[in-house]
C-alpha cells in the first residue's frame, strides 16, 4: 500500500536530494568525502537549507533527517574521547561517525556518474533513425497476443491461475458468472427441444440472479446476431417468442411458430 | 544536365537515409529542397542510389510511387517476408499477461481488482500490456465503490485466437460440470 | 569458419528484406532460421552487410541492440534527418528518473527500499515514471519481510540506450578505475 505523499515529492529547483546538496557542497569546497569538516560542512548545508526556505522552496522531510544526521555527527565528534579508556578497549578504535555518511556519498556519486553516463549513451544513440514504427512505437493496427498463444494455452492459464487461487478467494469472485458460452448453448438446446419456439420469457429460469438474466440475454442476441435464432413479436407489447432458425428456412418464418407471430413476420422478423 | 552538377560525396547517403526513415512517398521537389540540391543533382543522386540497388546483393529499390519516391523491398523476396510474417512479430505475451487475459477472457465484465484478488499479484503491468496489444479494452464501470472499470476482451482478440465469438471460449472445466449446470441438463419441460 | 560457410548470391539481399521490415531488432538465431542460413553464413552475411554500408555513400548502416539487429540512419545524418522533423524525440528523462534508473540498471534486481536508500529520497514517483515507459518491470519479490517488489530493466530499456545487453552498460566512470568499480562487480542485491 502506497500513501500518497506530496508534501514529500517537492523537486528543489536544482538538488535532486540531501546527499546531492551535500555532494555540491563537498565538491564546490574540494573536499575529500572521506575527510568531510564536519563543522563547516553543516553550517554551510545549514545555510543552504535556510536559503531554500527563503525561496520558499518547501524544504523535504528528507533534507531535515539529514541536517540532524549531521548535527549528531558534529556532536561526537566534538565530544571529548575518554582520556583514561575502559580496560575492555570498548572507545578503542571506534568508528569514525562520518564513515557512514562518506559511503552514502560516495555511492550516491556513482551513481550520478551512471546516470550521467547513461544519459550520454541515450544522446548518442538518438543520433540514429529507424524505419518509422520503429522501435517499439505501434503503427497502425495493435500487435496482438504475438508467437503462437494457442486457445489451449489460454485455457491452461485460467486452469492454472483458478488451481493456484486455491479456495480462500473472496466470495464475490468464487460465484459462477454464468459464462455466455454455456448460456448459448442452453438457450440453443431448449429452443431445440421445444417445438414451437418458446415465449421470451419462459428462456429464464425463475430464481435467476440479476446477473444470470444479462447473461441469457446477452446469448440470445449472440444467437440472433449468428443468424441462428429469430425474435418475433405479434404486437407492440406482445409476448415475444424466440424460434430457433434450422437449415433452408426462410428468414423470418418460422418453421412451426403459432400464427400470431405469422401475423407480423411478413417483413422477416429478426432478419437483418 | 549542366555541368554544375556535380554531386558531395555524402549526397547518397544523405538521400538513402531521407528515403529510409519517410513514412511515405517523398516528391522529388522536397528531397531537393532538404538535400540542398538542385534539380539536376537530385537526378543523378537517385541514379546514384538505383544503381547501388541494381545488384542482387541488395534487398531494397527506389520505387516511383504516387508521386514520390520511397524505399522499398524487391519483389522477388516477397516469399521470404510473407513467410516471416512480415506483419510485426511482437514477443510473445508474457506468463502474467497470459494469465490475466484468461481471467479477463472468461470472467468479463471483470474490474482489475478482482483479477488481481485471483492471481494474488498486482495487474498493473500485464492489464497495461494487453491493452496496448488491442487484446482487452475497458467496456465500462462497475457500479460499486470506486467504480472500478471493468475489462473485456476485443474483436482483435477474438481474431488472434480464430474463435468466432465468445461462446467459441473452450469450457476451462471440461471435467466436470459444475453446480449449476442447469440450463444443459434441464428439458424442454421448462416451456411455460 | 568451415568450408560449407559458401554464401547463396542473394543472401545479401535476403537479408538486408528482412531487416528492413522489420519493426525491432531480429535475433540473429531467428534470422538464420529465417533465411535457412548456418550461424556461419549469418555471420558472412552480416559482414558483407556490413562492409556494403560502410562507405560514406550509404546512409544506413546495421546496428546491434537488445540481442538483435537493425537498419538504422548513420548518426552522421541526424542534422539532416532532424531538419526533416524526422525526429521521435522521446520525452527526456527527469534526473531523479535517471537516477532511478541508473540504480536499477546496475544493481538489479533492486527493491525500491534500496533504491531510495541510495538516493535518500523517495522514488515513488521516478519509479512510476519509469514504469509507465516500460523501461523497467517487477521482476519478482526478495525474500524477505514485506516481500519488496525487485525490478528490472527491459528490452525497451536496451533499446532506447542502444545497448546489445546488460553487459553492454557504460561505465560510469571511465578514466579512472578505482579501486571498487561499484557498479559492475557488486553482486546483485548485496547492499542494504
Amino acid at each position: 500500500m502506497v500513501a500518497p505523499r506530496t508534501g514529500y515529492q517537492v523537486r528543489l529547483r536544482v538538488y535532486e536530494g540531501p546527499l546531492d546538496l551535500l555532494l555540491d557542497l563537498i565538491q564546490h569546497n574540494q573536499l575529500d568525502i572521506h575527510d568531510i569538516p564536519i563543522a563547516e560542512i553543516t553550517a554551510q548545508y545549514m545555510a543552504a537549507l535556510s536559503a531554500m526556505a527563503r525561496l520558499d522552496l518547501d524544504v523535504a522531510s528528507e533534507f531535515l533527517v539529514m541536517a540532524a544526521t549531521l548535527m549528531a555527527i558534529k556532536a561526537r565528534l566534538l565530544l571529548p574521547r575518554p582520556a583514561e579508556r575502559p580496560p575492555d578497549g570498548e572507545w578503542e578504535a571506534g568508528p569514525d561517525p562520518r564513515e557512514e555518511l562518506a559511503r552514502r556519498l560516495e555511492e550516491y556519486r556513482r551513481v550520478k556518474a551512471a546516470a550521467e553516463a547513461l544519459s550520454r549513451r541515450r544522446a548518442a544513440w538518438s543520433l540514429r533513425y529507424f524505419r518509422p514504427g520503429v522501435p517499439g512505437q505501434p503503427a497502425g493496427e495493435p500487435p496482438g497476443p504475438g508467437g503462437e498463444v494457442s486457445v489451449a494455452d489460454l485455457v491452461a492459464a485460467f486452469r492454472d491461475v483458478l488451481a493456484r487461487a486455491g479456495p480462500d478467494l473472496p466470495r464475490e469472485i468464487y460465484r459462477d458468472p454464468v459464462p455466455l458460452r454455456r448460456q448459448l448453448a442452453a438457450v440453443l438446446r431448449r429452443l431445440r427441444a421445444s417445438r414451437h419456439g418458446l415465449p421470451f420469457g419462459a428462456l429464464f429460469r425463475p430464481d435467476a440472479d440479476r446477473h444470470e438474466v444479462v447473461v441469457t440475454f446477452l446469448a440470445l442476441l449472440e444467437l440472433t446476431r449468428q443468424g441462428r435464432v429469430t425474435v418475433q413479436q405479434a404486437l407492440p407489447f406482445a409476448e415475444i417468442w424466440v424460434y430457433l432458425r434450422r437449415a433452408g428456412d426462410c428468414p423470418g418464418r418460422p418453421a412451426a411458430g403459432p400464427p400470431a407471430s405469422r401475423a407480423a413476420g411478413g417483413h422477416g422478423g429478426g432478419e437483418r | 544536365m549542366s555541368g554544375g552538377d556535380r554531386l558531395p560525396p555524402e549526397a547518397l547517403g544523405a538521400l538513402e537515409a531521407l528515403l529510409f526513415t519517410a513514412t511515405e512517398p517523398v516528391e522529388p521537389a522536397r528531397l531537393a529542397r532538404a538535400l540542398g540540391f538542385t534539380e539536376g543533382q537530385l537526378r543523378l543522386a537517385v541514379d546514384g542510389l538505383r544503381a547501388r540497388y541494381a545488384g542482387e546483393e541488395s534487398g531494397i529499390e527506389l520505387v516511383e510511387v504516387a508521386g514520390g519516391l520511397m524505399l522499398g523491398t524487391k519483389p522477388a523476396f516477397a516469399p521470404l517476408l510473407e513467410e516471416m510474417g512480415r506483419r510485426r512479430e511482437p514477443a510473445p505475451l508474457s506468463r502474467a499477461a497470459l494469465e490475466t487475459l484468461a481471467i479477463v477472457a472468461y470472467r468479463q465484465p471483470v474490474p482489475r481488482p478482482e483479477i488481481e484478488a485471483i492471481r494474488g499479484v498486482n495487474c498493473e503491468s500485464p492489464l497495461r500490456t494487453l491493452l496496448d496489444r488491442g487484446l482487452i479494452r475497458p467496456v465500462g464501470r462497475r457500479e460499486a465503490p470506486g467504480r472500478p472499470t471493468l475489462y473485456g476482451t476485443t474483436d482483435a482478440f477474438l481474431r488472434a485466437f480464430g474463435l468466432r465469438h465468445l461462446g467459441d471460449l473452450p469450457d476451462p472445466e471440461p471435467p466436470s460440470p459444475g453446480p449449476d449446470a442447469w440450463p444443459l441438463e434441464t428439458p424442454a419441460g421448462a416451456t411455460s
